[in-house]
């Protein structure tokens, strides 16, 4: 369990490979939700969420399931299998649960299915901790650390753009370009920013 | 073989989460108001918030508690709005609609006490010695009602005076609120004339700073064929139920306060 | 409640037979081409090799190989972290030891900077920077003698690194 | 017939996938960075899309609404790894550089968007028009896009160089180049829609 090597996970889940603003996944809630920041900050904590335990099941799926009957090939049905039911899961129970928090994040939920960035992170999990189908040290310790950093990554990135689209609001922005337009060229100063992130090495 | 086995271990993992799911929607199943359902299943689901609501749930949910009247969702086409109307048993017909409206005809016209060159917004000017106009009563020009209006129906004309799009607008109010003057009122959208001013003060004092606003003469109320215009502390106002629109009123009026939109 | 389970089963089992059935359709040809893709980066690296056998040593495989039933040299997997990931690579070396080809297997460097490596010049064939390493010893290798890729210094001196590491150990096992 | 080919040409501009409904970004920005990438990708997301618009309607009476996501998302991913094998078997190098973004077709937010929206609540031939419809948009959309940064950003198109003194901004293929090239793009629409 050297922690050099979580360190890595953790930086680069984080800031170096943000799963928005450097892997382009989850781009659509990205947009869509980051108008307030209250509404940006429950769809992060539902990410978070749904993302740390997608990675927790889908790890088991492959490593049990998929690998041991050479089914490499049903990954990407058996992983949006999981994520599709889990995140219905979690949907009821928020309704059910604190229907204060379901009228507040109500509307995201679904849209976690349909999100690139939990996926995004399933697959990259198996692509990195798996060499050919054996699975790499500490692989299920370290892709659940990693679905978690990727949670916090996306978190992180949705919380700076909400903060600045609600300034953007009140700034004098040409008509044409105002909403959207001016959040995609705020969204790509940010991921310039972030670039800067990328030569990190220690 | 190796056709059966993913067939067998894909079905497998189908049926437990099918299992898991009749299961979940058992434990968590939480009494869903049908008429919020059948409202929210009409409304074009774009969750833009442009009704004020928070997505198309909560204004399906508003709608069905009776929280609000009029279905302010401006995306919805009208045959799903009548639909909506029925299931509400609100009559959505043409000539009720509203549509707000400028009743004041200074702007430029109306002469500034001070030059104001703070925060622009109606609200803040007002609070500085009753605003920059001469005129206490009229529209300050901060455009305040420009910024509140979540359909871009108003647009600051020329004459610092608010011009309103009479397609765009959906009587929702919001502009009316933010207003501190009380120069926007709701009036029907089929009424074409209004007197564009709202000014309690007396002649002379009116004449001072606009030489367009009503001096509570009186030649309105006599000329006015159905009685329709009443005058109430020096100021004229038109009852739009009983106004036929047959604008024999402009032409009585000194200063020509009263328009045709 | 049953309905749920045998809906969502029957679409899983139905799924998975159209998939095993493309999969077994595609999946020899799949092999071909990954064959294929090895044996065109082993020409490059041992030129006038023809039969490879692969075989493991301790920092991962390689491939011994022949020319008929000669074994003129061997085909080194390495791989060095580069700037934005992992950088793949196939040595070539000949028996004494000496480069005789370096091909980049997979790379995820930046467009345009680090995925310059496997740039192939106007009018030559092989990639500039990687010919460079043909007829050098791996010990002695070392940047200076080498020419970078401009504002790509990271990436050009992880592939010169996982090259000398890799084959220097690799000579001393097979000694 | 008429009423079939305007659900064609409504996907095309006034329901365009990426500029007005905003939907499939990821890898509209990711994807675009080449013009054959950007063709692949829409080519292999109109056909899970057709595919899955075909199922999806003609089963629509007798899936449950409740587990409706999840049977939906079972067919996408069906169509998807097929689109994946064929790839990796007949195009290695298109798959070489679409990478990750073949997997993440299912949850392009289109596809289960229309079938969601569109393909559950439509007959199967209405279906077929709309997933064309929305395929060609987002097609489209991504060569436009790819064009204008391949253009910029590598000073090629289709890989040919074109104006041979011209010094490529690498930016543009990064991933600031891509957000900055879509933002300006919706801008622009809004900006003939207003002038229009």
């Amino acid at each position: 369990m050297d922690l050099a090597k979580f360190m890595t996970i953790a930086i680069s889940a984080i800031f170096i490979n943000n799963f928005i603003l450097a892997r382009f996944l989850g781009l659509c809630p990205f947009i869509g939700v980051s108008k307030q920041t209250k509404s940006a900050l429950g769809m992060g904590a539902a990410v978070i969420f749904v993302m740390t335990l997608s990675g927790f099941i889908t790890w088991l799926v492959y490593r049990y399931l998929l690998v041991p009957f050479h089914l490499e090939y049903l990954r990407t049905i058996a992983f949006i299998l999981v994520i599709a039911v889990f995140v219905q899961f979690v949907e009821a129970a928020i309704a059910k649960l604190s229907p204060t928090l379901h009228r507040a994040m109500g509307i995201y939920i679904p849209l976690i299915t349909t999100n690139c960035a939990v996926l995004g992170v399933t697959v990259l999990n198996v692509n990195m901790f798996f060499k050919d189908d054996i699975s790499v040290g500490f692989s299920f310790a370290a892709s659940l650390f990693q679905a978690f950093c990727a949670g916090i990554g996306f978190a992180l990135a949705m919380l700076l753009m909400s903060g600045i689209r609600e300034r953007l609001d009140l700034a004098d922005v040409p008509k044409a370009l105002q909403g959207v337009p001016i959040a995609f060229v705020v969204a790509s100063l940010m991921s310039m920013a972030f670039l800067g992130f990328s030569g990190f090495k220690f | 073989m190796n056709i059966l086995l993913p067939v067998i271990i894909l079905g497998s993992l189908g049926a437990i989460f099918g299992l898991w799911l009749s299961i979940i929607s058992k434990i968590f199943a939480v009494k869903k108001d049908p008429k919020t359902e059948h409202i929210f299943s009409l409304l074009p689901g774009s969750n833009c918030g442009a009704c004020g609501k928070a997505g198309c749930y909560g204004l399906a949910k508003a709608l069905a508690e009776g929280e609000i009247e009029s279905i302010t969702c401006p995306v919805v086409n009208d045959v799903e709005k009548d639909e909506i109307a029925d299931i509400l048993g609100i009559k959505q017909s043409e000539t009720e609609k509203n549509i707000a409206t400028l009743i004041c005809g200074g702007g430029k016209r109306c002469k500034d006490k001070f030059d104001y060159n703070g925060p622009r917004d109606c609200n803040i000017a007002l609070h500085l010695m009753g605003g920059p106009k001469g005129c206490s009563f009229g529209c300050i020009g901060m455009a305040s009602c420009v910024v509140a209006c979540p359909f871009d129906a108003i647009v600051m004309g020329d004459d610092d005076l608010p011009k309103i799009d009479r397609k765009k607008c959906t009587a929702c109010g919001k502009c009316i609120e933010i207003c501190p003057t009380g120069v926007l009122v709701m009036a029907p959208l089929k009424s074409e004339y209004h007197i564009m001013c709202n000014s309690k003060d007396r002649g002379p004092d009116v004449m001072k700073s606009c030489k367009v606003g009503c001096i509570g003469c009186g030649k309105c109320v006599k000329t006015c064929p159905v009685g329709a215009i009443t005058l109430d502390n020096n100021l004229a106002k038109i009852d739009y139920t009983k106004c036929t629109n047959c604008g024999a009123c402009v032409d009585a009026c000194p200063t020509k306060a009263i328009v045709k939109r | 409640m049953l309905k749920f389970v045998l809906t969502l089963a029957a679409v899983c089992m139905v799924a998975a037979l159209i998939l095993a059935g493309v999969y077994n359709l595609t999946s020899p040809l799949i092999a071909a081409q990954k064959i294929k893709e090895s044996n065109q980066a082993l020409s490059q690296v041992v030129p006038d090799a023809d039969t490879y056998k692969l075989k493991t040593f301790s920092k991962g495989n390689y491939y011994e190989c022949y020319k008929g039933s000669k074994l003129i040299g061997y085909a080194v997997f390495a791989q060095g972290a580069g700037y934005a990931g992992v950088i793949k690579l196939l040595v070539g070396v000949d028996r004494k030891g000496t480069i005789t080809g370096v091909e980049v297997l997979t790379q995820s460097e930046t467009p345009g900077l680090g995925a310059r490596a496997t740039e192939i010049k106007q009018g030559e064939k092989a990639p500039w920077f990687l010919s460079q390493f043909k007829g050098k010893e791996a010990h002695s290798l070392n940047l200076n003698d080498v020419e970078t890729i401009t504002g790509a210094t990271i990436t050009s001196e992880a592939i010169l690194l996982s090259v000398k590491s890799y084959i220097v150990d690799f000579l001393k096992e097979i000694k | 017939m008429k009423k079939l080919i305007s659900e064609f040409t409504k996907g095309i501009n006034i329901e365009n996938p990426t500029f007005v409904l905003l939907l499939g970004l990821c890898p509209t920005l990711a994807v675009s960075s080449s013009v054959n990438n950007g063709l692949g990708m829409g080519m292999a997301a109109t056909f899970v899309l057709l595919g899955s618009n075909i199922i999806v309607s003609a089963l629509r009476k007798f899936i449950p609404s409740k587990i409706r996501i999840p049977c939906y998302i079972v067919v996408i991913a069906t169509f998807v790894t097929i689109v994946e094998l064929m790839l990796k078997a007949y195009f290695p190098v298109l798959d070489k550089s679409l990478g990750i973004f073949v997997p993440l077709i299912v949850v392009n937010c289109i596809i289960l968007g229309r079938a969601e929206a569109f393909a559950s609540k439509n007959s199967i031939a209405r279906s077929i028009f709309d997933a064309l419809g929305m395929g060609a948009g987002f097609t489209l959309a991504l060569v436009i896009i790819s064009a204008i940064r391949e253009f910029f950003g590598a000073g090629t198109l289709m890989g040919y160089h074109l104006i041979p003194g011209f010094e490529p901004a690498i930016i543009m293929i990064l991933a600031p180049g891509a957000l900055l090239t879509l933002g300006l793009l919706i801008g622009f629409g809004n900006w003939l829609r207003e002038r229009g």
